[in-house]
């Protein structure tokens, strides 16, 4: 990037001096319903410029363990053990000490850069409150906003943000969210902390970006030499990234190794588990071997034919245009997938099938219906036959009511069914997607994100649909309970046989699930055909560099895969 | 009317580049539709007026209902013409109004657009009164609120802010008032100065009405210092009522803002607590603030009326009931089109400044 | 003559004054005009700056030439009117009878709706016979209210070449012009918030030259403040409108002086004879009956306990249409009903019991609580509870808006109910004429053809002592048949501050407010 | 969710259906400090519910009596003997009248608040679904009377309404009708704006797909979840509307004493007596309408703090399990104060 700054080594060799140990960590909340264990006992270290990751399912004190490196801890915590920064012990610091160390020796990089920074406020003040926070501390001499402002200049160009000197008075709004993250990690980087605490960086971000991200972080160690300790889910990510990985569960560090080690040779039955629950891409394929498309004799289900979908603009400004010219089919037992990135017009196309959008302009037909004359006293009888499970299995279940009557809601819309009826059939229902019955009687906040799921499944599927509009299905779910709805998903699938439209930003599950895949690109489909083709070899520009953009679970592959995507991306 | 208007663009000065989003290419569309609709809010709220004071009766039998024989009094209602068809006099009244003529009071014989001018002035120096003692109580103590959360502080004062909303504000300045001018004697009881200062003030050159203004400029320290006086007790009751609803809206908003990832950000850049309320939490919490600190003038408003009427202050709330009493419809409707104006207006700037922050709002 | 409680007579504390003296009240002024107002809130003001052809000294309610040098009937039908010579108005300009003809024609042809046209409906024609005398033309002889109209809302002397012929001017156009001959002229003014007087050095009228240097006139909107302010000196004088427990505290108050005189308020309830109970319209109609409803209700109230509770001695009890101190006033009604001004229960069951009544009658009582003082809720409640005590009543009381009062009264909505009565002028007809002869405005049916034709005599009895004989009867009569029942007269209050002196010189019968005798 | 089988403790919904009524179980939400206010507003609202509906019992005296056995009520008595708090100027005794008062503020606030949820609620749901021009009309409209100073609306109704009215359900309805006009807006803004939040769920598009009626999502669906904060803004209009209530009496509009016992008009009526020192006419009353809007207010803002998360006590932290929490998520606490209009 850059000229060399100040920091030693830089060549991205772990060096010996140690910048972190935590040792016999233990954090207890105080709520309700009595004390919850968040972090039960972390030891671990980190040498300076080395990666650390830390994985686990969520709830499993990641987040928790993060937070204490930085003493940003609520009020309700206690913490036992001990934080060591550059041998400062963090947990039994004043709230001054704190600050003077915060940024100065540790910083933090945040999940969601859009709230992570003040909408209110310029970048650059954002960058330059924390150098002048810490201006004038331990006899150093105060720094002047000039300064300051030319320091937040200097850590943007870090980031590799254009321009930097007119772009520090922006306002977060005014970046893209990749760029977002970049100010982020130059706000981290400003007063060049040793370390930097990542609390997944990257998950809120599309592929192509997220990639970036990483190559930056890369960067960073290299040139800098800064420790990170990244926390994330996202084992593809860890295989990029990381020299050690820490794999937590329920607040303990089951299994720490490198990296290389870690995913050739898992030790703990709990690692393999997690490692097998991850998707893919390559691997598991529905459409493994296949060589021309299935189901095609079939009734078709939907047609789309040059679809556009717009949305109008609001007081005056033009209309926008998700959907562009969009043409496909979907057969009765073909599973066809849907990826892109967001904002690429999934959801729109799939709202529009359901008749939740209206089309505005080529053709739709849905089950023989013209959707492009959509009304809804016509297309009613139609919708018995239209399965929607949505992204957030928790909003999607009226709070007011039970799982039981949520699922019987479709029925009694259309077949009008006696209450023992009813019952009987949510019953068989809730079996069919391995829940067990007196589920029924609950509310939905009685359930977990994985039973919520199943149990908005089961309403789909009440009436026996000949199609099924699955949108981004397990997105809010952790990667083992994924896998098993996945599962699930394809079981149900199989053996009910409907047509079945699936959406998900995730190549690795779509390619677990659908033989037919479309890709999506700012409301265009650029690409369609046979998954294992589409992802082993694909056409469209756009498509390689999404798949490129992926990591993969396998450290090693990896590092050949981004040898690949530099090459193809001409960096 | 009040610096309501002008507060928000200073205060939110960080959220105008809002208007550099492609996104707000609308916008300048969008502020003439809502510019617009302050006037079928007017053109309602008038028409409302119209027609509800119309069945309440006339002027005339207000006045001499009690000493003249009916078919005289009905002679003089015809002669007046308010026995004419309603819709008639409806469509002369807007006629007139839209080439601006407001008209000549019927109860007391003046044109409406002085007596907006006179009263209007008094209310507008007695809601900015109140609304710097809103400001400096509720702004300050909501933030120590927020700040001190679930704490004795923090109960302490939202119960402060419930009885200052809980008070009723002829209640309150009846107290003040007993405490302050008649115990301790140290303020005057009512009235807006002194008649010596007040004779003062009316000879100067186009006075403005306001009355401290009037003596800033008339150099005269005694008759500042007077009027200033006389505006501390009215200022408090409807400033009070007022500051505990800004006090709550700035803690409930600066801990809505407190719990977000970027004040955390700052928490973990090594930024003092202090700062993080009074800076990154305070100022995103402003919006909301505004936005409801504008709704809070229609409140503030009504409350002046009791306001004026228990410290003898001569505005226009006050004087709306009076001339409702008297059924003075030119009265009335005039004053109801200013407070409609004033409201719609500031609803309007608040609206639209919300736009400018956050383009996703829409009317 | 006119013998208000006060007596004591003018005596113009001339000389003596040396600063302004402020005067604060709760009413308000209507219009500077006088063509456009009828009321005391206005009325106030104009006494003060306007001259008039003949005014009431202070201590007299008599109609005395002010800046007249003498006005008499020079025929039955012919008032007339000689005007000192060399008057002028602050403006400069010659005050002569043009300018008297041209401010009376005015009043009556702009007939303001507002404004005191009514009270010059005998007036015929005016004629400025020459530069100083003025010849009114009457329609009915002899009218001996004359006198006093002209001292009244109609008889302010005005400016022709300042006012419109034919309309009503705006008062800070009145005020720039200057165009009074009083006592006072305006120097500045801010309408119903805060008036200021200085004196006229030309006025040579009745009144005489005002005992301070200037007056200030404050308006208040609630009588609290007012109280407030008068106790802490921030006021010289305050009138009107105290209640009752402020003028009960500020008795208390050695800081403060208060002033009673008498008073032209009568409070009385009203009987319609048509609809209340047995009246002409009623399904059981029974004059007599309904007679004896009346006059044991008369028997019934106790008036003292009212004026003591309720009203502090603020108001005193009425036995008479007739409030005491004006001309021929008596009380028939002490002798009538009740037991010499208490209450007499026996009376009242005799007269239920010679009527043939039995059982309770229900009464339906209404009031205005918003129009006749905020006391009013409490005086009726206490009337309530006066008749159902007596076993012989029970009421149901109801409160309406004013508005809504005024128009249902006269549609024989109310059978029985409240009004109040302020006189236009100083003389007892104004108690009789509006109320008791054919087409009066209280519209209650009541017709004596007796009673009517005494009221119409006296009106027109030159002689002064026959007069006041007539005036007797007709009270008698009147009290005889109950068409109202008379209950309290209110007193003129002023209170002052402990140094101001001159107040009860103005506290008279003729209820003019003269700023010029206060003086501190 | 630390498994995906992992179910949540919470009661079960059938057998505790007591805990889950509004109050009660934010009384078991609440902890430290903001329980105690909470209760603390409950308490100052029974003791103003049971008056009312014991006033028939407890007090003393009539509201209108003015004597009793012994003869006439003295005239400002002061607090003490026979009349525990004082008599006014009319004779009045002053606890009886405080006491009854709660009759006539209660019976205000019921009336005035069921008319405007009424009306409010039922125009709100529907402009809010089904939008359109019914929508911005309805705005507009909502707007202008929301933007007036209600008060000076509330004179105006009143003055239109109580021509001819004086009887205690003629005042009452008098005052309560102003007020509700007053209401309507509010109600209407609440439920159009939660309405039109609901309609972009998932659970509403869900019934939508499923092919529910506009009337059933309506009255199934949205209802329900919009009017979760009627119980909040029930509170806080029913303080309102007693302030409401007490300025139309104190500048001369409202109930008069003899039809029924209003407080503000009581106030009103007193304040020539508290500048004569006479200060238990005037002091009771006004006491009396801080008493109930304090415990109304403090019930309500306790009941929208916990219904909002950001705002729940978090003194001992009050964090349901984490599978809980999607579902408050789903249906945040109503924020009446920083909701956009
Ligand atoms: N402020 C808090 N009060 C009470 N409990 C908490 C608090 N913060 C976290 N916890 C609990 O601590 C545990 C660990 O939470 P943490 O946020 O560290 O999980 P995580 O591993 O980061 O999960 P995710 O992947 O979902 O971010 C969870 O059970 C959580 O409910
Ligand atoms: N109601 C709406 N009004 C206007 N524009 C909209 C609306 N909904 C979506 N859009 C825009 O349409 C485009 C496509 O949105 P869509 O929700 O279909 O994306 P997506 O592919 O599902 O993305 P994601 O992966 O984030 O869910 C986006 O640019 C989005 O901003
Ligand atoms: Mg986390
Ligand atoms: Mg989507």
């Amino acid at each position: 990037m850059t000229e060399n700054l100040d920091t030693p080594s830089g060549n991205g060799v772990p060096g010996t001096k140690t910048v972190l140990g935590i040792d016999h960590l233990q954090v207890t909340f105080a709520t309700d319903s009595g004390d919850v264990h968040a972090v039960k006992d972390v030891s671990l270290e980190l040498k300076a410029g080395e990666v650390l990751a830390i994985v686990g399912e969520s709830g499993s004190g990641k987040t928790v363990t993060a937070k204490t490196i930085l003493g940003l801890l609520p009020e309700t915590a206690t913490s036992s053990g001990a934080v060591l920064i550059n041998g400062t012990n963090i947990i039994s610091l004043s709230p001054a000490r704190l600050r003077q160390i915060r940024g100065r020796d540790v910083a933090m990089v945040f999940q969601e850069p859009s709230t992570a920074l003040n909408p209110v406020f310029t970048v650059g003040w954002q960058i330059a409150e924390g150098i002048r926070a810490h201006s004038g501390q331990g006899g150093g001499k105060r720094v002047s906003a000039k300064e300051a402002k030319e320091r937040a200049i200097d850590a943007l160009r870090k980031v590799g943000i254009p321009d930097p000197e007119h772009r520090v008075n922006y306002y977060p709004h005014q970046f893209s969210g990749g760029q977002k993250q970049r100010v982020v990690i130059a706000a981290a980087l400003a007063l060049n902390p040793g370390l930097i605490v990542a609390d997944e960086p990257t998950t809120a971000l599309d592929v192509t970006v997220q990639a970036e991200i990483l190559e930056l972080l890369r960067d960073l160690r290299g040139q800098y030499g800064t420790s990170i300790v990244l926390i994330t889910h996202n084992m593809g990510v860890v295989a990029d990234l990381a020299d050690r990985v820490v794999v937590m569960y329920q607040g303990d560090i089951v299994e720490e190794a490198p990296a290389r080690k870690l995913f050739a040779e898992p030790k703990q039955d709990y690692t393999r588990q997690l490692l097998a629950a991850v998707p893919h891409l390559g691997r598991n394929s529905a459409s493994e071997g296949l060589t021309e498309r299935r189901h095609q004799g079939g009734e078709v289900l939907v047609e789309a034919k040059d679809l556009t979908i717009e949305y109008p603009g609001r007081l005056g400004t033009p209309a926008f245009k998700a959907v562009d010219g969009v043409s496909f089919t979907l057969s009765r037992g073909e599973v066809f997938g849907l990826v892109g990135e967001s904002g690429s017009g999934k959801t729109t196309i799939g709202r529009a099938i359901a008749g939740l959008n209206r089309t505005t302009g080529g053709s739709l037909k849905v089950l023989g219906y013209e959707m492009l004359d959509l009304r809804e006293r016509t297309f009613k009888p139609l919708r018995k036959d239209i399965g929607f499970v949505f992204q957030d299995p928790a909003a999607s279940f009226n709070p007011q009511l039970t799982i039981g009557e949520c699922i019987a809601e479709p029925m009694v819309i259309h077949t009008r069914p006696s209450e023992a009826q009813a019952r009987k059939r949510v019953g068989e229902l809730l079996e069919s997607v391995q829940l067990p019955a007196s589920y029924a009687g609950r509310y939905p906040h009685e359930l977990s994100g994985g039973q919520r799921q199943r149990a908005s499944l089961a309403r789909a599927l009440s009436l026996n649909p000949r199609l099924l509009i699955a949108d981004e299905p397990t997105s809010a779910l952790d990667v083992s309970v994924q896998a098993k709805v996945l599962e699930l998903f394809r079981d149900i699938q199989e053996e009910f046989g409907f047509g079945c439209l699936f959406i998900s930003h995730d190549l690795a599950v779509v390619d677990i699930l659908s033989t037919w895949v479309g890709v999506l690109y700012k409301g265009k489909l650029v690409e369609q055909g046979i998954g294992s083709q589409v992802m082993g070899s694909p056409q469209h520009d756009y498509t390689r560099r999404l798949i490129a953009s992926l990591p993969v679970p396998d450290p090693d592959e990896q590092a050949r895969r981004r040898e690949e995507s530099r090459a193809l991306l001409g960096l | 009317m009040t610096t309501l208007i002008e507060a928000p663009p200073e205060d939110s000065d960080g959220l105008l580049p809002a208007k550099k989003k492609p996104s707000g290419g609308g916008l300048g569309q969008y502020i003439l539709i809502r510019f617009l609709l302050i006037f079928p809010t007017i053109l309602i709220l008038v028409t409302m007026v119209f027609f509800l004071m119309r069945i309440t009766g006339d002027p005339i039998t207000a006045a001499m209902g009690g000493r003249l024989p009916p078919d005289q009094l009905q002679q003089r209602i015809t002669a007046a013409g308010y026995d004419r068809p309603i819709l008639v006099q409806y469509f002369e009244y807007l006629g007139q109004l839209v080439t601006g003529n407001f008209g000549t009071t019927l109860s007391d014989n003046r044109k409406v657009t002085e007596m907006l001018g006179t009263y209007g002035s008094a209310t507008l120096e007695l809601s900015i009164n109140a609304l710097i003692v809103a400001l400096l109580v509720g702004i300050p103590l909501g933030m120590l609120a927020a700040h001190r959360r679930d704490h004795v502080p923090d109960a302490v004062l939202r119960i402060f802010a419930i009885l200052c909303y809980a008070t009723p504000v002829f209640f309150a300045g009846l107290l003040l008032k007993l405490t302050f001018s008649v115990w301790l004697g140290w303020l005057p009881v009512a009235g807006r100065a002194k008649t010596s200062t007040e004779l003062a003030l009316t000879s100067l050159q186009a006075p403005t009405g306001i009355y401290w203004l009037d003596a800033l400029r008339s150099g005269n320290m005694a008759a500042l210092g007077d009027v200033m006086a006389h505006a501390v007790l009215p200022a408090v009751a409807l400033g009070l009522l007022t500051a505990g609803i800004f006090l709550r809206l700035v803690r409930t908003n600066v801990i809505g803002t407190l719990g977000k990832d970027y004040v955390e950000a700052g928490r973990s850049r090594g930024v003092s607590e202090f700062r993080l309320v009074t800076k990154h939490a305070y100022k995103p919490a402003l919006i909301p603030i505004i936005t409801v600190m504008g709704l809070q003038i229609a409140v503030m408003l009504g409350g002046a009326v009791l306001t004026e009427k228990t410290f003898e202050w001569k505005g226009l709330g006050f004087q709306l009931a009076t001339y409702l009493t008297a059924r003075d419809y030119v009265a009335v409707q005039g004053i109801v089109v200013l407070l409609a104006v004033i409201v719609a207006t500031t609803n309007f700037i608040v609206d639209v400044v919300a736009a400018l922050i956050d383009p996703r709002v829409r009317y | 003559a006119c013998t208000g409680p006060s007596g004591g007579g003018g005596t113009s504390t001339n000389g003596s004054g040396g600063s302004t003296i402020t005067l604060g009240t709760t009413d308000k002024v209507v219009t500077l005009d006088p063509a456009g107002s009828y009321d005391a809130g206005s009325f106030l003001v104009m006494n003060q700056v306007y001259p008039f052809l003949l005014n009431a000294k202070p201590g007299s309610a008599d109609a005395s030439p002010d800046i007249a040098e003498s006005a008499s009937f020079t025929a039955p039908t012919e008032y007339t009117v000689k005007l000192k010579s060399g008057l002028k108005f602050a403006n400069g300009h010659a005050l002569t009878s043009s300018d008297v003809k041209f401010s009376v024609d005015r009043v009556v042809k702009i007939a303001d709706p507002n404004g005191p046209a009514s009270l010059l409906s005998n007036l015929e024609s005016v004629e400025a016979t020459d530069d100083t005398t003025v010849v009114f033309k009457l329609k009915a002889a002899n009218d001996q209210v004359f006198p006093g109209v002209l001292a009244s809302n109609s008889g302010p002397i005005i400016d022709e070449e300042v006012f419109p012929a034919d309309k009503v001017m705006g008062d800070d156009d009145i005020v720039k012009a200057k165009p009074f001959a009083g006592p006072y002229s305006i120097d500045s003014y801010k309408k119903n918030e805060l008036i200021s007087l200085s004196v006229n050095p030309d006025y040579q009228g009745l009144l005489g030259k005002p005992a301070n240097d200037g007056a200030n006139i404050k308006y208040y909107a609630d009588a609290n403040n007012l109280k407030l302010d008068i106790q802490q000196g921030n006021i010289d004088v305050a009138g009107r409108s105290l209640t009752a427990t402020d003028v009960a505290d500020l008795e208390k108050d050695s800081k403060v002086k208060v002033h009673k005189g008498p008073g032209g308020e009568l409070r009385y309830i009203v009987f319609n004879f048509d609809t209340m109970p047995f009246g002409a319209k009623t399904p059981e109609a029974d004059p007599a009956k309904a007679l004896a409803v009346r006059q044991a209700m008369a028997n019934i109230v106790d008036r003292d306990a009212i004026a003591d509770q309720v009203y502090k001695g603020t108001y005193l009890p009425a036995y008479s249409v007739v409030p005491e101190g004006f001309l021929g006033a008596k009380q028939p009604l002490k002798d009538l009903y009740g037991d010499g001004g208490k209450p007499s229960l026996d009376k009242a069951k005799k007269v239920f019991a010679d009527a043939g009544i039995s059982g309770p009658v229900t009464i339906k009582l209404q009031y205005n609580p918003d129009h006749y003082g905020s006391s009013s809720g409490d005086e009726y409640a206490m009337i309530k509870e006066q008749l159902e005590k007596s076993g012989l009543f029970t009421v149901n009381l109801q409160s309406t808006e004013w508005v809504t009062y005024s128009k249902d009264r006269t549609a024989d909505a109310y059978p029985v109910y409240q009004l109040g009565w302020f006189p236009d002028y100083s003389d007892p007809d104004n108690y009789l004429t509006p109320f008791f002869v054919p087409g009066n405005f209280l519209k209650n049916h009541y017709d004596n053809a007796d009673v009517a034709a005494l009221i119409q005599k006296q009106l027109t009895t030159v002689d002064k002592d026959e007069r006041v004989k007539i005036l007797g009867e007709a009270q008698d009569a009147v009290a005889k048949d109950l068409s109202t029942l008379p209950l309290l007269q209110g007193a003129q209050v002023l209170v002052s501050g402990a140094d101001v002196k001159g107040v009860e010189t103005t506290l008279d019968a003729s209820f003019k407010t003269r700023l010029g005798v206060i003086s501190k | 969710m630390s498994t995906t089988e992992a179910p949540v403790p919470v009661a079960n919904p059938r057998s505790s259906f007591f805990l889950r009524l509004p109050v009660v179980s934010h009384v078991r939400q609440s902890v430290g400090l903001q329980r105690g206010m909470l209760i603390m507003g409950l308490v100052l609202t029974a003791v103003f519910l049971l008056t009312a509906l014991l006033a028939p019992f407890i007090a003393p005296y009539g509201f209108a009596q003015l004597s009793d056995g012994d003869g006439n009520f003295p005239a400002q008595q002061p607090p003490g003997g026979k009349h525990l708090l004082g008599t006014t100027v009319g004779g009045y005794d002053v606890l009886s009248r405080v006491m009854w008062g709660t009759q006539t503020a209660l019976l205000v606030i019921i009336i005035a608040v069921v008319l405007s949820i009424f009306a409010g609620v039922i125009l709100g749901l529907v402009s809010g679904y089904i939008g359109g021009w019914l929508d911005r009309i309805l705005v507009v409209v909502a707007d202008a009377i929301y933007a007036f100073p209600s008060l000076l609306l509330a004179i105006v109704m009143a003055i239109v309404i109580s021509g001819g009215q004086s009887s205690l359900f003629g005042g009452v309805m008098a005052a309560a009708i102003s007020i509700t006009v007053v209401f309507i807006p509010q109600y209407f803004r609440v439920i159009r704006a939660e309405t039109i939040r609901l309609k972009a769920e998932p659970f509403v598009e869900s019934a939508k797909v499923v092919g529910a009626s506009n009337l059933r999502i309506i009255t199934r669906h949205i209802y329900r979840n919009a009017t979760r904060t009627l119980p909040l803004i029930f509170t806080l209009n029913a303080s309102e509307a007693i302030l409401t209530l007490a300025a139309l009496g104190f500048l001369g509009f409202g109930i008069e004493p003899s039809s029924a016992s209003e407080w503000g008009f009581d106030l009103s009526k007193a304040l020539a007596d508290t500048t004569s020192g006479i200060w238990w006419t005037g002091v009771f009353p006004g006491l009396a309408i801080v008493w109930v809007v304090l415990g109304l207010t403090l019930v309500g803002e306790s009941i929208n703090d916990l219904n909002d998360p950001r705002l729940r006590g978090r003194k001992r932290a009050n964090r349901k399990a984490p599978a809980a929490s999607p579902a408050a998520d789903a249906a945040p606490g109503p924020d009446t104060e920083s909701s956009n209009p």
